[in-house]
């Protein structure tokens, strides 16, 4: 299982707040879901074609492309942040 | 002492100025910044703002927070530091953001302010939309932002 | 809106930061400089300190801090400054200076408040005798006060 | 007429807060001043030699020794300032 979270624009673009997904067997890294989550999804692949800087957490900490996901991570999606 | 509170509820200055002394006996230097929300914001086109919907990541933003004044904290000397962020609905004049900081100097009590609302613009999950007369916008980062995290990063992070 | 006080009597954070945003109707920024008397002085051989008393040059001291001032608002747009500072007899605790900023922006508030504060130490006609078990001492102007303004001046005054 | 005033450890050396001279005849700058002063007086030279930076001001403003003083100035003689 993965939870997934969205967050601001990105929030509104998928129409969602969040959803729960089973871990897919070709999924191991973030670059791995996010081209599943493109493939499955129209709604992601438009808000990803539309956010040219998107950030993703793992577990509550920013991470990279090459960072690794496995069952029961948290994942977000998110814009840049403006806090302050 | 750190304290860090990420609510609805407004804050009051003159209150926290008085804990962080209480909770940093022998300190010498409190330095505390409020910021307010503003008339109009960069991507707006200059229309005012009605309203400021601030959305954050439950969880992460405390843990983000706390990240940041810890490393505040490996660089100066620090009696104790208070942070609040408010998220919700704003309007125009409200309070948002309280960083507070009280340390033996000046030097310390300012940097790690500075620092600490730095890296809060950037690393920490909250997101500010703003609306005008004619819809609502997300605020992006302001350019000025980056270019003054770079200041702390040259001396080494 | 520029206001300046040299007096005995103390101040109250709560009620200056309130008067600085009413000040500054649109700041989206407010820095605050609290200082307090210390333990102890750099020269005072770690002795504690019993009373501190602070005496000025009444006259050239307003005209000082204010020149101070003016200096700060030709280098950033600010929309109001406050500036306390106490005379007279003061125990380790007591508030004693207070220095407070509002601008438009975070970074010309922390910077204008942090050049206030270095100015005011060396510039402005203060001197700060300590009392301790021992006997009476001035306090000298420290180093790293003389190295803090040597930040502003790399950039041109 | 000069009005002078003495601060902090250069008023106690002096054993007294401020004084009025004449406007003595070979005084125009404040390096004459202090030569007049420390002619004059044993406690303003024995201060003067305490005092390894000893500040002056000529109608309120910091002056440098070459600044020329006239009758009706207010001359201040102080170490260096430690507020805030």
């Amino acid at each position: 299982m993965l939870q997934i979270h969205y967050f601001a624009g990105v929030r509104e673009a998928m129409g969602r707040e969040r959803e729960q997904i089973g871990l897919p067997p070709d999924v191991a890294s973030v670059a791995e879901l996010i081209r599943h989550l493109r493939v499955r999804d129209s709604a992601f692949a438009r808000m990803f074609a539309e956010h040219e800087t998107l950030l993703v957490a793992v577990n509550q900490t920013v991470a990279g492309n090459d960072q690794a996901i496995g069952n029961g991570d948290e994942i977000a999606f998110f814009p840049p942040m403006s806090g302050g | 002492m750190v304290r860090i509170s990420v609510r609805e509820e407004d804050f009051e200055v003159g209150g926290e100025y008085r804990r962080l002394c209480s909770d940093a006996p022998g300190a010498g230097a409190v330095v505390i910044f409020s910021g307010l929300v503003r008339d109009y914001y960069d991507p707006g086109g200059g229309e005012p703002v009605r309203e400021l919907r601030l959305e954050h990541y439950p969880g992460m933003t405390e843990k983000s927070i706390g990240e940041i004044i810890a490393r505040a904290e490996s660089r100066w000397n620090l009696l104790a530091v208070r942070v609040i962020h408010r998220v919700g609905a704003l309007r125009p004049g409200d309070q948002i953001v309280f960083a507070g900081v009280a340390a033996h100097h000046r030097g310390e009590a300012f940097a790690a302010a500075d620092f600490i609302m730095d890296y809060l613009k950037s690393e920490a999950p909250f997101w500010k939309k703003q609306l005008t007369e004619s819809g609502g916008e997300w605020i992006a980062t302001r350019h000025s932002d980056a270019e003054s995290l770079g200041r702390w990063r040259e001396t080494a992070d």
